[in-house]
Order: C-alpha cells, then structure tokens, then sequence
C-alpha cells in the first residue's frame, strides 16, 4: 500500500486532533485541584481537631469508589448499572467477616474483597451483559435486589440487624502503620487510595482499552468488524467496576465498625447514579466531587427537614436536564470553550 | 378423595384465583408503563409514583362527597394535564439526546423521588384507605370472591381490551413509535411530534392514575405506595416485550399465577427471586419480550 | 446554664416515618413538660433531631455527627435494631450513652448487649410472654395458625411466640411468611382456610398489616377467626386505614392509650392536645424515656457517662404505663405487660387493656454477658 | 410555488450555506447538483423546517416558512425524500408507509386505502414484504418505500435527495419514469442527484451549488448550460 | 505483515483467497441467499451485482459473520472460517464496509479511523496509553489524507455530510490493512469526482489485497471487476469476465433490463 506522507505529532496542524481526543487532560488539572482542596481540608480539619469532618469525608470518599464504579459503566461504555451497590455490599461483608473473624489485617481483606468482587462481577457480568440498554439497567437492579434479600434473611450474616464489632485495625506499610481509629491517617490513606484509583482508571480510559469501550458505546454493532469482541470488553470492564465496588466496600466497615444490609440495597446503588450524574459523568472526577458535595449537601440539609429528598431530587433533575455533564463537565466547558473545543450537536 | 377435593376447592382453586385478580392489578399498572415505555422509549420510573398521586387524589375528591364512579373519569381527566406538563418540562429537554432510554430513566426516577416526598408533605406518612365501593362477597363453586375483585377483573379486562383498540387499530401505535424514533422524518411526513410525545406520556400518566383508583380500596394508600406495583411491572412489561400490549396481558397474568402457586409449592419467599429469574431467562433466550418486537430499543 | 442536649436519631423520611413521628412526638411532649417545671439539674433540655432514614449507615453517621459536633449528653430515636446496634456501638467508641425506644429485637439486650445501650421498651419476648398468656386464659387450647413477614425479625417473633403459645397448651395448625411489602394477602388465604384455625398470630407492621386485615375482611375470614399480633402490629398510625377489620384484635404489648391510670390519662389528654391523635407504644415509651433520663442525672447529679450509667441501672421511675424498672444486667426495662384488644366500633378506636401480666413473670432471664 | 432567497444557514459554528437563492414554479422540476458536501441536503432541510434558517427568506406557495414546524409545513403540501431514507425501525413496511397519510389528516378513509393499494400497485415489491420490518428490506428496497411513502399523501412540492443512490439500472429507469410521471401530475419537484445526466433529462432548470452557494444556474434544454454544469461538477 | 509479503501473496496469482460454497441462509419464508458458491482470487476484483433484494449484502453479512449461514461454508485461504464470529475473521485479515453507513457517529473522524487502526498494535498495547499507538495514529492520520478528510478530522462522524460519511466507511474498512476487503457500494452517495477516485483507489489496492465489490455502478464495475458474479433472487445465476457477463442474456433481462 502506498503509505501517504507522513506528518509528525509535533506538527502543530496535527496536533490538534490528536491533544482533543484526550480530554482528559483539563480533567486531570481538576483532579490535581481537587486533591489540593481535600489536602488543606485535612489540614484545617486537624488543627481544629475536628475528627467528625474528617471521618464524614472519609466516607463520601468511600462512596465516591462506588459512584466511580457506576461511571466507568455509565460514563464509558453507556451501560446504566442500578444495582452496583451488590459489589459495594459484597466487599464491605467480606472485609467485615475477614476483619472480625479471621484476622485484623487490612491487606487481607482488601484482597478477599477484590477476590469476591471479581467473581461475583464475573457470574453477574455474564447474565447482565447478555443485554442492552434497559434491559441492562433493570436486570443489575434485579441481581442487587436477590442478593440484598438474601443477605437481609440470613442469620449468619447478621439477617436485617447486619454485623457489629468490627474491630479498628491498625494498617502496616513495613516500618510504618496507621491506625483506622486515627481520623486523620484513615482519611488520607482512603484519599491516597481514592487518587490511585482516578489516575489507574483515568490511564485505562485513556488507552486503547477505554476508547473501545467509548466505541462500543457509539456503535456497539460496529465493533466486531474492527477485530474487538465486544462482548468481551464489556464483560472486562463491568468486573472492573465491580472490582472496584467491592474495594470501596471493603474499607467501609473499617470506618464505621459495622455492615448492614442497607448498603446493598437500592438507595445505595440509586444514590450512586445520582452522585454520577450530579457530579460528572465520564470524568471519573466527578464522581468524586459530587459525592463530597451531595454527602455535605445530606448532612446539612437533613438536619434542617426530613424533606431532604426534594432538595437532592430538584438539583438530580436539573443536572440531568441542564449540566449533561455534570459540574465537572460544564467546569470542563468553561476550559474548553476558551481553547474551542466546545463541540457542537445538531 | 374428599381430602382431595378439599384441597382443591379450598387451596388450589382460590390460590389461582387471587391471583388473577392480583394479576389484574399488575397489567393495570404494566398497561400505562408499556405504552409509555414501548411507544415512547421512556422509561418511567415514576410510574409508580402517578399511581400513588391518583390514589391520593381519589381520596381527596372521596373526601370532597364525590362519588366512586365519577372518579373513575374524573382523575384520569385530572392526571393528563399532570402528564402532560410533566412531558412538556421535563422529558422532551432530555427526549432527543442520544442517552435518551438512560437520561428520561434518570430524570423520572428524580421526579418520582420528588412526588414522593410531596406526597407525604401534603398528607402526612400514615396509610389511608378509601370505603370499598362495592361490598359483600360472592359464592362461586365453594370458593368465596369478594364483589369488588370480581368488579376489578372485569372492568380491567376491558380496559386493556379498549386500550388496546384505540393503541393498535387507529395506527396511532405505528405514529408514536415513528415520531418517538425519528422526529423529524415523523414529523416531515405531517405528524404533530410535540403534541404526540405529550399526549402518550400523558395517556400513559391517566392510566397510572385510573390504576391508582381502582387499587386504592383493596391495597391501600400512602406516600410510598408507588414503590409497590412498580418492579412487578417492569418485569412483567419486560418478559411480555416492551410496547406489546397482549405481551403484557399475558406477561401479567403468567407471572402472577407463577408467585400465586410457587408460593404455595415452594415457598413464598422464593415468589420474588423465582419471578425475576423467570425475566432473565426470558432475556437470554428472547431479549424481545415474549411478544416484543426486535429493532425496538 | 447551658442546657442538657439529647441527640435523637429517628426515621422521619420513608417507610417507617410514622414511627419516627410518634418518636418525635412523644420526646417533644416530654420535653416540654421537663423544662416548664425547671428542666434538669436546673438546666433546660434541647433536642437535636437528625432523619436516618431507617438506615444504620446514615445513622451512625449522623449519631456521630450529634456526639463529637453537637456534643450531646444521650442520644435516643432509633427504631429499626440494625441502627440501634450500629449506633450503640458508637456509642461505646465515644463513651456516650444511648437508649432505643422501639426496637424490640431480643438481641440487643442479650447477645448483643452493649454497656452503653438501655433500652426502656418492652423487647419480643416479653410481649410474646403477654400474649401467651392470655391466649391460654382467654382461648385455651386454641388451633393457631401462624402468618409472619418474612424476614429475620419477623420469623423469630413467629417462633417465640409458637414456643410460648405451644408451652401453654396452644396447639400449632400452620404457618406461612409472606415477602415484607406484600401487596395482595389472598393468596395464603386458601392455606389458612384449610388449616381451620382458631386464632391467627401476625406480626406484620404498619402498611402491611392495613393490607392483611383489610384483605382477610374482604374475603369474610374475620368471622370465627381471632386475630392476635405482635405489639406494633396495630398502632395509632394505622389503625385508621384497617378501620374495621382491626375490631377484636389482641396483641401483647407494654402500653395502650386506655390505661385506665391517673398518669396516663393526664398523658394521652396532653398528647391529643398538643398532636391531634392519640399517642401508642412508641410516643408513650419515648415520652417516658424522658422521665428516665432526668432521674438518672438527677441521682447521678451530672451527665458524666460514668455515674450516670451507674445511676441508670436499677434506677425505677414511673411512666404512664406505670413503674419501670431498668434491670442492671442486661439494661432491659422490666415493666408490666398488656394484652390489647381493640375496639373498632363506630365510636372510634379504643385499645381496650384484657389482660395483665406483671413485669416480672414477662421479663424473662438475663442472657447479657458482656458486662 | 417555491422561493428561496438569501439564505444562510449553520451549523453551531460552521457557516454551511452562505446566501443561497433559488426559485422553483408549480409543475417544473428542478436539479440541485454540487460535489460531496457543498450544502445541498442542507437546502433541503432548510426548506423542510429541519435546519433553521439564520437568516433569509423561504416562501412556499405563498406562506413565510419561517418559525413552521416540520409537520405544519408537510401539511402545507411539502413531502420530502431524505438521502438516507429514514426508514422507521421497529415499523414494518405497512405502517411505514401508512405514516405518508399523516400529511392529509382530513382525507376520507376510501381515498387513503386507494392511494396505499395504488403504491403497493407500484412497487409490487413492497407489497410482498409488507409486514417485514421495515429496516430489514434491502438497500434498493428502503428507497423505494421511502419514495412510496410520500406518494401516499398530498404532498404539491416533493424534495427528492439522491433517489437513485444504491439502486440497480431496472429501478433507477423506474425511479426516473416515477419522477417524470409526477411532474406530468403537475407536481413540483426538487431534484438533488449525483446521476447528473439522467437528472437533466426530466429537469426543467438546474442550480449547482458550490460551498454554500449557488454559482451557477440554467436550462436542462441548453447544452451550453450543460457543458459549464459538468465543467464545475465533474472535476 | 509488511506490503512485501502481500506482493508475494498476490504474486501467486489465481491462488484463491476467499472461497464460498453453497452458502444459504432464509430469513422467515424467504430464501436471501441460495446456495451461492464462487471464488475470488487473490489480489483480484471480484464483483457482484444484481438487482435490489437480490441478496448481495445478505451474502456478504455471511462471509463477515454478522449472520450464520443455514448451510454451505466460506473458507479464507484454505481455512473454514463459516460462522466465525466478525472480530475474529478480522483478526484472520478479513474487513468490510457498509453499504448503509456505520460509523462511531459521535466520535471524531480521526478517533474513528485510529480505532479502526488499533488492530494494528499489539495485544498489550491495549494498555499503554493512545499517545503510544504510534502505528494506528499514523496510519489513521495517513488515511484521512488519502480520504481527503484531514480539514474534517476534529468534527464528529455524525456532522459529516452524507458523501463524507461513505468515504469514511471505505476509510475505516481500509484501516485494519485486511488482506481481503468487501466493499458494499463504496461509491453509493459519492459525487462524480469522488466515484471516479474511488475507482482508482480500488484499483490501486488489488493486487495487495483481495477486494470483493458490490457495486450498481455498472461503467465502474465494468472497468475495475476481473471477475463479476451475478446474483438474482438469492441465486448466482452468472458469473465471468465483465464482458462475458454483459453480453449473457439471463443477466440482460434479469439487471440491466433493456440493456
Ligand atoms: N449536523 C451537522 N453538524 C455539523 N455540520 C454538518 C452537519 N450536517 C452537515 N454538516 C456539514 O455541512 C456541510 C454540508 O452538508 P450537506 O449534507 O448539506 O452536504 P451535501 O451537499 O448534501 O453533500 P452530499 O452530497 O455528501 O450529501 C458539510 O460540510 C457537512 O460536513
Ligand atoms: N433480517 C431480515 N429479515 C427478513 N428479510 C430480510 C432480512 N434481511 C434481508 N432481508 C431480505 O432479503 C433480501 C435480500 O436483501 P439484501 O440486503 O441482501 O439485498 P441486496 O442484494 O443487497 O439489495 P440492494 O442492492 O438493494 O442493497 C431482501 O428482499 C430483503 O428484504
Ligand atoms: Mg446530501
Ligand atoms: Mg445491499
């Protein structure tokens, strides 16, 4: 084949489309922000000796895995997951019963999570990847609801009362340790974590193996005949959000000293759509902005009125009729705009 | 032998008979979901929720002295202006993305939220029941009905007769579903796509309501009664194919005798898994629905 | 000075909001009556109310929230047991004190007892004891079919109950467990008509049981059947929506509105005036966890965790159901028992007191042995 | 009948036809030609109410189209022949072309299931495959039933984009009998097509288009008009 | 996978790199394709035409995958592949275009064509980053120059007007560097100039590659086919050089009509 004369990247002409395919790069500024902020929260959370703030942003951290999980599904490869919350449950139980009555040691758990997570993400990627759409959607709903039902009716697992008395461990890295009891180091190993995460994931979405999944999620049927077994990808990448579910979970009973059942029901899963949506889809840093923002949002609006489900509900609506992209994503049009990559739709 | 018979009598024949009144009462609710979800590609989380505020509203008019059947016409008339601007203000911002099946999934799973927080803003937690309309009970057989099941089944079968009249016969099924997928060919061709999405979105919201009429006196009613019907709905629209009206029909009534009498064989705890393993079965083998038609999502 | 603050951690949102309102309802009553007549120690009493929405991740996050921000001297509210344990265990990491109102899960004072958790409602085995008991008087060697929600909770209560009906000469003819949120009851009514029972025992709640009677009078079984339940099974919330299906029924539980005491009348006069309805077990047993609280820091002359744990156990102090007294083992409020039956006649509902059994024969044996 | 003038059009940015006049009177036919891309199915869908217009005037019989709706302009008497087809998934053949009576809500019931028998007459093809899926007809297929579906209504002016595209010889000679067979009927018709030759032989006059712009126009009947045409468009 | 080893490949001359037997398939009552069998040789043009319905791009959803054959068997250089599934016959050097366009519609034109590309990087690429992809970037560039579709290389497939678009599709079709290609009417849409150099691009690929075309344009088939196969109602009913089979009167009445 006559190969056309080739231009080199650094040709400014060229480079253009090339730096516009990874969009990412504004995002991660974003994230490099964001971790700035989390860094002096902790820092003024500290010096006030403020343990509760810390601990609460431990938690929207937490959770902020789980909504990570929901966007590498909805975000990527367009596949809306209404019951990520099993994998999310999954994890926090297992590391509960590992912590409890195997042993307080945090690298075990995390490592039997992530072993449950990916293969109950295996066998419930195999029956939900076997359709589309909604069908998708109502399907992973239908999975957690079984699986929530199950764990809220059986004894050993605690039933509806859940599982208490997960003991505080304390977190060897060689010479040094943590202790979860300690607010502070807890929430800056679950941020450290958190970050690993983004940029892990950020990475994968950026390399061939996300630009399938976004072709897979224009033109699925197309797919095939480039030589990717979609099916495959899918498959691929649903165990990695249920990885990663399962992960998040994990560390939740190590900051609460309990599980329950409620983490896998529908509120959970529902609510870390809503956090996705609210924050940014398919900017993986939105998920975490928006589950900081909507967890401090929750704390003090449900102080207020027990009509806190109209607030969360009234802005849910409005970032999904007017911030498609949530509040990373129209922060990402005001960077873009500036350096015209505003896209335009018909 | 007598024992037998006994248990026939006593058992087996009044277990599948609740269940089709049960029955009934989910492809009422499945009827609205299915035209709204088969004709429109919306799926409408907030069903349940419509449903919840015609009960509400039955109670209220019932409260007002106005009388059974008038609200049999009366809210469904009061819920098509609720569809309607519903529609209007809410869906048709989000209809024409290409996420449409996920952003109207997420917008009316929002809005359900939302009405029903208002809904125990307005009339408090607790449960309400309106008088049933239509006392006493009837032998049929040996076995004892209550007047107003028998009521329900009837005018239910009817009204999914006559919905399914107006849907398929008029053509007005083919035009939905062109001005859902296509607008502006649909609308090149002379259909009104504006006035259309409204008005199914708005049928199916009446319908909901009707539901919510005719439940009222047998289910009762509160703010979160919505969440009841809605995932036995979804799975009957699902396994019958979406926008499939006989699907539904048949989805319904299949499904709920499979609860009815697996709960007595089995157990009733096994009802809901057995049902939603019976969805994803049908999945795998015929992601279509029974009756559905392919190239539809 | 500055005032006492107790947090309360209840479901104001969702399905058990009900609950929660009666919960509210009944510390808010209390509460103000305390501090017209001088609050505590001289100190006024303030209530923190934080919805948790029936989910033991919320409120532990928001009991927390009231121990280290709002710096709260007790906390109370919670109503499902995963939150009350969930949120006792914090307790003890914070070294605060809780008490739960309306759970009424046995675990919670015995195998899962925590030294930091009283609890000052009567917990199931004390109503099943009630309940029993009066069964055997009332009915002796009835036929009981027995129809729980089906769910951890709701199968032990079947069970203790089945074990104490059984040990009183009662004889078993079935049981069935329906999904919890079941719409449509009909379809065990073909069971529970060919096991021809006597009386049926429910421990369904709120929607579930308007549904179950509503349903059981529609198909004409209320007649020659007697229905007997758990406490929360019929309660002020809804009684109005079962209307009368829900004549006759009998349940064993710690309080009625119609207790025929001066306290109680005074009580439920106060309670109508102020909400507008009558209270039930929960508004009565919150309101009267006031009372406890206030002799506890009274004998203990502060609110220091210590002294006034110390001063709680053993502590007596009289409430509208009459004296209670918090057994120091188990932190189990020993209290005398009801057997209700309700009259749903065209003069409005009444929870007409059928039966008595004294706290002591209902209270059962001490199984806490963690402290 | 028709009468473009002055009319600009974009999309978000992009500047996609830049002043373009043209006119069309009742019974003629009328060639669009250009390269790939110039703005010619843009034209067309400016006409049709489906890209607003920035600015500029489009008239047709009379009426200011400004701000009509689609469907207001279809009941005008304005059917249009899309380049793709867009032929409704999810509908068989039937009930796609049932849709082409939407345009003449009015018209008795008679009238509609004559002019339905009349099409099925037609294309006998699609009368045999009538309750198959619509997307499930071949290439050829779709096209015809998409020019069936506005012969149905009432339509006076059609817009026809590249009916001939994918369509073996037997049925392009058919389209172009149809095209020629309706203009006899007095319609009025706006042709776009990449077969230039055969589009000439049953237009009145032409336009071609030029990055947004009409840059040249004349008689099919002139040969001069012809030679310049292909000239511009053939390179 | 150099361009020598094509050479050498066509070089063979009549070896035959797609072979298909008797390959049916019904769809309802309906038979689509009956019993259709032909060769095309490497390096060849083969072509296929027929009137509409005929069954032509039911055939070549059967040799792609997209759809099982009910009987009969395509093989590729000798090997059976009948019912492989698409990625893998990519895999094995297959690739084709759409005669109904099938882009990523919502993904710029140039991330379009690197997908198309990123076959070309090995397996664990897949987990480098794109920046790295040097091969698909470059050869997904080179494309968009040959296409002339460079100036449109930011916009999304979906903006591209209808004749952009179908170059696209023949652009993505091209990007895996097949050894046999199945074009289903490239130049449907394309205007004068553009059908006439996508003539001589076609041309210019045999020999490297094996293309098989269906085409209603018949001047073009006549000028670029070495081989025409003839299809009417799912059934071969011709076959041989384009003169030959111009001049076959079953063919006269069956496609051209009046010819
Ligand atoms: N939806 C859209 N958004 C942005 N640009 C568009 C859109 N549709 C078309 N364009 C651009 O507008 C220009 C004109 O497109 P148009 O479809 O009118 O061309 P055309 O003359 O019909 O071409 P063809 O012969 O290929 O069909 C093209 O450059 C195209 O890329
Ligand atoms: N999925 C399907 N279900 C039913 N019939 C089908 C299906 N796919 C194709 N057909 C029918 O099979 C026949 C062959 O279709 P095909 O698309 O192969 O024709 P073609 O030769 O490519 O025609 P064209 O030149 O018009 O593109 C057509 O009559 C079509 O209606
Ligand atoms: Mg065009
Ligand atoms: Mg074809």
């Amino acid at each position: 084949m006559p190969e056309a004369t080739l231009r080199t990247l650094s040709d400014p002409g060229r480079a253009g489309p090339v730096s516009r395919l990874s969009r990412l790069a504004p995002v991660h500024w974003l994230a490099l922000a964001f971790l700035a902020v989390a860094l002096g929260f902790a820092a003024v959370a500290w010096a006030t000796g403020n343990g509760f703030y810390l601990r609460l942003a431990t938690e929207a951290l937490i959770f902020a895995g789980l909504a990570m999980s929901v966007d590498l599904l909805l975000g990527y490869t367009g596949l809306l997951s209404l019951g990520q919350a099993l994998y999310f449950g999954l994890g926090a139980y297992v590391s509960a019963l590992v912590l409890r009555d195997v042993a307080p040691s945090f690298w075990l758990a995390m490592a039997a999570a992530l072993l449950a997570g990916g293969v109950a993400g295996l066998i419930g990627g195999v029956i939900a990847n076997r359709v589309k759409g909604v069908y998708f959607a109502l399907i992973t709903f239908g999975l957690a609801q079984v699986a929530a039902k199950t764990v809220y009716n059986t004894r050993a697992l605690g039933a509806s009362d859940g599982l208490i008395g997960i003991p505080q461990i304390s977190i060897g890295f060689g010479p040094l340790s943590l202790d979860t009891a300690d607010p502070l180091s807890f929430f800056l190993l679950v941020l450290a974590l958190t970050v690993a995460a983004y940029a892990g994931l950020a990475y994968l979405m950026d390399a061939p193996f996300g630009r399938t999944l976004a072709a897979i999620r224009a033109n699925e049927k197309r797919v095939p005949f480039l030589g990717f077994n979609a099916w495959r990808y899918k498959l691929a990448v649903y165990v990695l959000a249920a990885c990663v579910a399962a992960l998040a979970g994990a560390l939740y009973p190590m900051l609460r000293g309990f599980v329950s059942p409620e983490l896998m029901f529908f509120e959970t899963s529902g609510n870390a759509v809503i956090t996705v949506i609210v924050g940014g889809v398919g900017t993986l840093v939105g998920p975490v902005v928006g589950s900081l923002l909507l967890t401090a949002l929750r704390s003090v609006v449900g102080s207020w009125t027990e009509h806190h489900l109209i607030v969360v509900g009234v802005i849910f609506m409005l970032s999904v009729i007017f911030l498609r992209k949530g509040l990373v994503g129209a922060l990402l049009a005001r960077l873009g705009r500036r350096t015209g990559q505003g896209r335009t739709t018909p | 032998m007598a024992d037998l018979i006994d248990y026939l009598q006593f058992v087996l024949a009044p277990q599948a008979l609740n269940g089709l009144s049960l029955g009934v009462a989910v492809v009422l609710m499945a009827l609205g979901l299915t035209i709204i979800f088969g004709l429109l590609d919306v799926i409408n989380m907030a069903h349940g929720e419509f449903y919840a505020i015609g009960a509400f509203l039955a109670l209220t008019l019932a409260g007002l002295g106005v009388g059974f059947w008038a609200l049999l016409v009366l809210v469904p008339l009061l819920m098509l202006p609720i569809g309607w601007l519903a529609e209007r203000w809410l869906i048709a911002r989000v209809f024409h993305s290409r996420d449409r099946h996920i952003l109207t999934l997420l917008l009316t799973f929002g809005l359900g939220m939302i009405m029903e927080d208002l809904l125990k803003l307005v009339y408090g937690p607790n449960t309400h029941r309106p008088e049933n309309p239509i006392e006493g009970g009837t032998e049929i057989l040996g076995m004892f009905l209550p007047n107003y099941r028998l009521f329900l089944i009837g005018f239910g079968l009817a009204l999914i007769a006559a919905v399914w009249v107006v849907v398929f016969r008029t053509g007005l099924g083919a035009m939905v579903r062109a001005a859902a997928f296509d607008k502006d060919m649909a609308s090149s061709l002379g259909v009104p796509v504006r006035r259309v999405y409204a008005g199914t979105f708005a049928f199916g919201v009446a319908l909901a309501g009707l539901s919510g009429v005719l439940l009222a006196p047998i289910y009762s009613v509160f703010p979160t009664m919505g969440r009841d019907f809605i995932l036995m709905a979804f799975t009957v629209v699902i396994v019958g194919g979406m926008g499939s009206i006989q699907g539904a029909v048949v989805a319904g009534l299949l499904l709920t005798q499979v609860q009815a009498l697996s709960s007595l064989y089995i157990s009733p705890v096994w009802s809901d898994p057995l049902v939603f393993g019976i969805m994803v079965l049908v999945l795998m083998v015929r992601p279509q629905g029974l009756f559905g038609r392919l190239g539809h999502a | 000075a500055d005032p006492i603050r107790i947090g309360v951690v209840t479901p104001l949102s969702g399905t058990y909001a009900p609950i929660g309102q009666q919960v509210r309802w009944g510390l808010e009553l209390a509460t103000k009556e305390v501090n017209a007549a001088g609050g505590i120690l001289g100190r006024q009493v303030e209530l923190l109310f934080e919805d948790e929405e029936a989910n033991p991740a919320v409120a532990t996050q928001k009991a927390e929230k009231l121990f280290q921000v709002n710096k709260v001297d007790f906390l109370t509210g919670t109503v499902n047991s995963g939150s009350t344990l969930a949120v006792g265990q914090l307790a003890e990491r914070n070294g605060r004190l809780i008490a739960t109102t309306v759970s009424f899960s046995d675990a919670i004072t015995t195998d899962k007892c925590s030294p930091n958790v009283f609890r000052v409602n009567a917990r199931a085995g004390q109503q099943s004891a009630a309940l029993a008991e009066w069964l055997a008087k009332d009915k002796p060697k009835a036929k009981v079919y027995y129809l729980g929600p089906d769910y951890e909770m709701g199968r032990s209560t079947v069970a203790a109950f089945k074990q104490a009906a059984e040990k009183t000469g009662a004889q078993s003819t079935g049981e069935v467990f329906a999904p919890l949120g079941s719409k449509d009851y009909s379809q065990y009514f073909g069971q529970l008509r060919a096991a021809r029972p006597s009386v049926l025992y429910t421990s369904t709640a709120g929607n579930d049981t308007v549904r179950l009677l509503t349903q059981m009078s529609e198909y004409g079984l209320l007649r020659n059947l007697t229905i007997v339940g758990a406490s929360g099974t019929v309660t002020a919330q809804n009684i109005g929506a079962i209307g009368k299906a829900a004549d006759g029924f009998v349940t064993g539980v710690g309080y009625s509105a119609e207790l025929a005491t001066p306290e109680n009348q005074a009580f439920v006069a106060a309670f109508r005036k102020a909400y507008d309805t009558a209270p039930d077990l929960y508004g009565a047993d919150s309101y009267g966890l006031i009372g406890f609280f206030k002799a506890a820091v009274e004998k203990a002359g502060s609110t220091d965790t210590d002294p006034l744990r110390k001063a709680m156990e053993g502590l007596s102090w009289s409430t509208p159901q009459g004296t209670k007294t918090m057994r120091a083992g188990d932190h189990q409020a020993i209290q005398d028992m009801y057997a209700v039956r309700i009259a749903a006649d065209g003069s409005g509902n009444r929870f007409d007191v059928v039966g008595t059994v004294p706290g002591d024969a209902a209270i059962g044996s001490d199984q806490c042995t963690r402290f | 009948m028709l009468s473009i003038e002055n009319l600009h059009a974009h999309y978000g940015l992009s500047h996609v036809l830049q002043g373009v006049s043209l006119q069309a009177v009742p019974g003629e036919v009328v060639g669009l030609f250009g390269r790939n891309g110039v703005g010619k199915t843009t034209i067309l869908k400016s006409i049709a109410g489906w890209v607003p217009a920035s600015s500029g005037n489009i008239r047709f019989g009379g009426v200011d189209l400004a701000g009509q709706t689609p469907d207001a302009i279809a009941r005008l008497g304005l059917g249009l022949v899309p380049e793709d087809r867009r032929i409704f998934p999810g509908l068989s053949v039937e009930e796609n072309l049932r849709l082409g009576l939407r345009q003449c809500p009015g018209r008795a019931r008679r009238e509609n299931e004559q002019a339905i028998g009349q099409a099925f007459a037609r294309f006998p093809r699609l009368a045999e495959r009538r309750r198959q899926l619509g997307t499930t007809l071949s290439g050829g297929e779709q096209q015809m039933l998409a020019m069936a579906r506005v012969m149905v209504g009432t339509a006076k002016l059609l817009l026809i984009d590249e009916p001939t595209e994918g369509l073996a010889p037997m049925i392009v000679d058919e389209i172009f009998a149809i095209i020629t067979e309706l203009k006899r009927a007095g319609l009025t018709i706006l042709l776009v097509e990449q077969n230039i030759h055969r589009a000439l032989d049953v237009a009145d006059r032409f336009y071609a288009v030029e990055r947004g712009r009409i840059t040249l126009h004349g008689e099919a009947a002139s040969s001069a008009d012809r030679a310049r045409l292909m000239e511009m468009v053939a390179v | 996978m150099t361009a020598a080893s094509f050479k050498t490949a066509a070089g063979a001359g009549s070896a035959c790199a797609l072979g298909v037997r008797d390959l049916s398939v019904n769809f309802g009552g309906l038979q689509a394709v009956a019993g259709v069998g032909f060769d095309a040789a490497a390096g060849r043009i083969t072509s296929v035409i027929g009137p509409n319905g005929a069954g032509k791009s039911t055939l070549f959803n059967l040799i792609s995958g997209a759809i099982r054959p009910t009987a009969g068997r395509v093989t590729l250089d000798g090997a059976d592949v009948t019912g492989q599934a698409p990625d893998r016959l990519l895999a094995a050097g297959l690739a084709r275009s759409f005669q109904i366009t099938n882009l990523f519609f919502e993904l710029p034109v140039l991330e379009n064509l690197r997908i198309a590309a990123q076959v070309l990087e090995r397996p664990w690429h897949a987990l480098h980053p794109v920046g790295h992809s040097r091969r698909a970037l470059t050869k997904a560039e080179a494309l968009l120059d040959r296409f002339g579709l460079s100036a449109k290389a930011r916009e999304l497939a979906g903006n591209l007007s209808h004749g952009e678009q179908r170059r696209l599709e023949i652009a993505v079709a091209l990007a895996a560097e097949p050894r046999v290609l199945l074009l289903d009417e490239p130049t449907q849409g394309m205007s004068h100039g553009d059908t006439a150099d996508t003539g001589a691009l076609i041309r210019s690929l045999a020999g490297e590659l094996t293309v098989l075309l269906i085409e209603h344009d018949i001047g073009l088939v006549m000028s670029l086919s070495d081989h025409v196969v003839v299809m009417a109602q799912g059934r071969k009913i011709a076959e041989g050089t384009p003169t030959a089979v111009r001049a076959d009167p079953a063919v006269q009445a069956a496609y051209f009509g009046h010819g």
